[in-house]
């Protein structure tokens, strides 16, 4: 059965006001497009957990649509900072919770395994233990040494992007793959986005491959240049003029609010942000080919 | 041939890599760094990034850590549980190699909040990220960094990563070795005693014999300039 | 610099008397090449690790290389049991350590990941914890939830089986992936015996396929066949005739005498072993084709 | 048309898995009740196996848990870390298709040593494997063995697994449901009850209104006899 649905009948249907929703990539394959569709359905009270907020929770945020953030680097990669994000958590009222990447990485990986804590070493020395009463230690019952935990983080919807999936949500991915199989696998609820929609056959000839099997998947959207402006490993590349212009438009509230209403709540849909685009502006975004080479698994019957 | 005080720094920590087998690279500068040890005194080092990637051989000046051309022709792209576990938590990294905002004496780093109160800071940075985990799991930690009164600082506004491994710290002025804490081993070029002094939240500790970090090669610069970095993106 | 080395002086160099050893490769590529030399070298008191000892141990403990087995599931897959082992276990003197099969992933993992321990769900209401001191309870610093927990196991020398590496020892591998990265990335020493050696290039076309890096490799060691008769993935099929004739083998203590001077002592190495068995063995062993397709990492520069 | 009971056993385990979307397939038995399942009444049935496969869809019947026709043409391979961790103990196998040596009347299971001393066993079996592992984290656990005196005990030598979550038993005799304990739901074609008791170490349970399990189709037949198995590899 299929689980291909249009951005906005997924978005409609599996996120709610008040989830926890996490829209993960580390700087790679970011579902851009999903989120500029929770802001134009204008979704509140959302609590966003990233480990990198980027530009799209800026966006997100600047849009109003969260209360609470969960996250551990708070920057514009390379190009400056969150400003609207940095508005909020300056100011009283907003909530955040903040580990470091590997304390991140480990709650999902707890969401997904179904345990009550992740034990790793850090934080060891660091403050962060002391703002955040969800890093403590757990000692080992073989020779009693301590170790920090954090604990499980099941969010109520994951969206992952990924170059390609079958309509079953099959879902196959390269290039740097953050923890999206994590996150996917510690939600109640998932949604892949897809740059490409391929037959099941072509993810069935390269099984090593998967990032997802459509067990675990909800809704599938076949959203080509979705993860605009970041990237998607030999699709295109991260539009970082985007990044370095965002540096000014989230400085001044007003250019945000005007840049929302011109981009996302003027465009009906991702289709309309890309025409809107234009292009021409792929022109140096696209890049040579650069092929894996294959691998034979073998007809053993 | 004339140089800036930047491109010392830069060239100070490219030099420190030499001999190293693996070195985990952190945010900002330490990008352009190693991307110049590469070129010159490390031609065999591997690279790791907190992204996922180990042995990039990237093809142009990556952007951040998570740029595509770190991946194409890398040795090996993984999630980020498994680097975080298995190469970084499992002891292979020789070399953490960091920024910061702030460093106080006894090398703890904050790159989190400016400011006493962490709930209602004067200025919110980005955080951790994973520096707090390379600090505490890399063999040793380096630290690139601007030196001003705002950032070398006698005690960390919030201590976001412990100085416990960090060995070398490296600025626009100079070179410290770190033990119990920070001591001034190497005076850029052009860079006085008292400039440094000026520049440091703290009643400074000098090694024995201080001396002078040799300046930038022309090769270096060359390389910095034309090969690595013509649009001055981490020069600037 | 080349780590490549002919199986005899990777072995003569590695595996010492008393190491704690893991051939590991979960029924798929097994280097049971590797487990005949040590036999071939007269090795003694190895404590050995593996999920499932197969025949390659049965093999091993039979010549007499071992005074103790860390194991999860002790069978002949498909065609009996592993009569040399069981001769020991069900007498005095040998020594048995005994989890799940998660409870042994789970201590590779732990080992690999430097942690003092595993947690899991499993074990609750087994008698396993009862007979194994090293299966206890950790509870979560978090809600207070009992969990299970496994040491750390950190073997002196991994060796692993895989289809391809280059002579720095970053290996691909496809298929089957057992617990072979955990094994590898656990131990102190790692030794790789692959079907192919090919350049450096392979492996970077397809960064995502790693299993392991040179980084923690000691040695590879080129050995086409060397993992039968168990099975190389797209290369050569399992060798079911020969599991089913090792059962009536391993029964009688003098036939699998004369087996082991015949093929391992009777055999300068794995070359001399793969002459003897004939070409013409393989006729119905090799599978055809299924190619996996190629994906783009492409050129971003 | 004639048919044997381990036949029986076989096409009563598939029909159990009518309706389920995935099942973690044991070592043994299971293994071709569910190749048949695939082919009559759980077309869409995904099968994951403990060696790191989901989505199987063999062309051959597999030779055990690991065989290479498991693994081409399937949905997923990957590290056993990640399917034990993710796919089972996060909750997403429906039911677990166990063998046992031994059951008791509360369906704990042993397939670790017949005797009592485990540390001097009469008889060494193999062991846990993922059972115990699939007994406590399947949602529910269907077993699959042979029926005797020796393999239905009063209480198991030793209890690799837990029967909390063992719901159903299938034997070469006839079928059980399990809650506190086993109660004889069904009889096979040809078998009386003395017969069950027989081959029973307890006093029996029956259900109420014990019927007769429906004898295998012709097609079922076919399928086991003519695609499935005709070396008799399981069907011995």
């Amino acid at each position: 059965m299929s689980k291909l649905l249009p951005m906005d009948e997924a978005v409609a249907g599996l996120v709610h006001d008040g989830d926890t929703v996490a829209i993960e990539g580390f700087t790679h394959l970011i579902s851009f497009a999903a989120g500029h569709e929770i802001i134009r359905q204008g979704r509140r009270d959302l609590t966003l957990c990233r480990l990198t907020p980027d530009v799209i929770y800026d966006q997100m945020i600047g849009a109003g649509v969260a209360r609470k953030l969960v996250f551990s680097w708070l920057g514009n990669p390379g190009a400056g900072s969150l400003h609207a994000i940095r508005r909020l958590v300056e100011g009283p009222g907003f909530e955040v919770e903040e580990y470091s990447h590997f304390g991140m990485v480990g709650r999902y990986a707890a969401g997904a395994a179904k345990l009550p804590f992740y034990p790793l070493r850090s934080f060891e020395g660091s403050d962060l233990p002391s703002v955040n009463p969800n890093i403590r230690t757990v000692a080992s019952p073989f020779d009693g040494e301590e170790v920090y935990a954090v604990p499980p983080l099941n969010p109520d919807v994951t969206i992952v992007h990924a170059q390609r999936a079958d309509v079953h949500g099959n879902t196959q991915a390269w290039g740097l793959l953050g923890c999206q199989k994590e996150a996917a696998f510690a939600a109640r609820r998932v949604i892949v986005v897809a740059e490409e929609i391929v037959p099941e056959s072509v993810i069935r000839a390269d099984p090593n491959r998967v990032l997802l099997p459509g067990l675990i998947v909800d809704a599938v959207v076949h959203c080509p240049r979705g993860a605009h402006p970041s990237f998607a490993q030999g699709h295109y590349d991260r539009d970082n003029r985007f990044y370095l212009a965002w540096e000014h438009i989230s400085r001044d509230p007003q250019r945000l609010s005007a840049w929302l209403d011109e981009w996302i709540h003027g465009t009906s849909d991702h289709a309309g942000y890309l025409a809107k685009l234009g292009e021409a502006h792929w022109d140096d975004l696209l890049p040579g080919p650069a092929l894996s080479g294959e691998v034979d698994y073998g007809d053993h019957r | 041939m004339t140089f800036t005080r930047t491109e010392t720094m830069v060239v100070a920590g490219a030099r420190a890599l030499e001999g190293r087998r693996v070195c985990f690279v952190g945010i900002g500068l330490p990008n352009i760094a190693v991307a110049l040890a590469q070129r010159t005194v490390a031609p065999g080092i591997e690279l790791i990034y907190e992204s996922g990637v180990y042995g990039s051989r990237p093809n142009r000046l990556p952007l951040s850590i998570g740029d595509p051309c770190l991946v194409t022709g890398s040795l090996a792209v993984m999630p980020m549980a498994e680097l975080f576990q298995y190469y970084l938590q499992g002891g292979l990294v020789d070399v953490g190699f960091l920024g910061a905002a702030q460093i106080d004496r006894r090398g703890d780093l904050n790159t989190t909040v400016i400011g006493d109160d962490y709930h209602h800071p004067k200025v919110r940075l980005p955080g951790s990220g994973g520096a707090c985990d390379i600090a505490q799991n890399a063999r040793e930690v380096i630290v690139l960094m601007r030196q001003s009164r705002r950032s070398f600082v006698d005690t960390v506004d919030f201590r976001t990563s412990p100085g416990s491994r960090v060995a070398r710290v490296i600025t626009d002025l100079g070179v410290y070795t770190v033990g119990e804490r920070l001591e001034l081993t190497a005076l850029h070029p052009g860079v006085t005693l008292d400039e440094v002094r000026a520049a440091t939240g703290w009643d400074l500790d000098l090694a024995p014999g201080v001396t002078e970090t040799p300046p930038p090669t022309a090769e270096e610069l060359r390389i910095l300039r034309e090969e690595l970095d013509p649009e001055r993106i981490y020069l600037r």
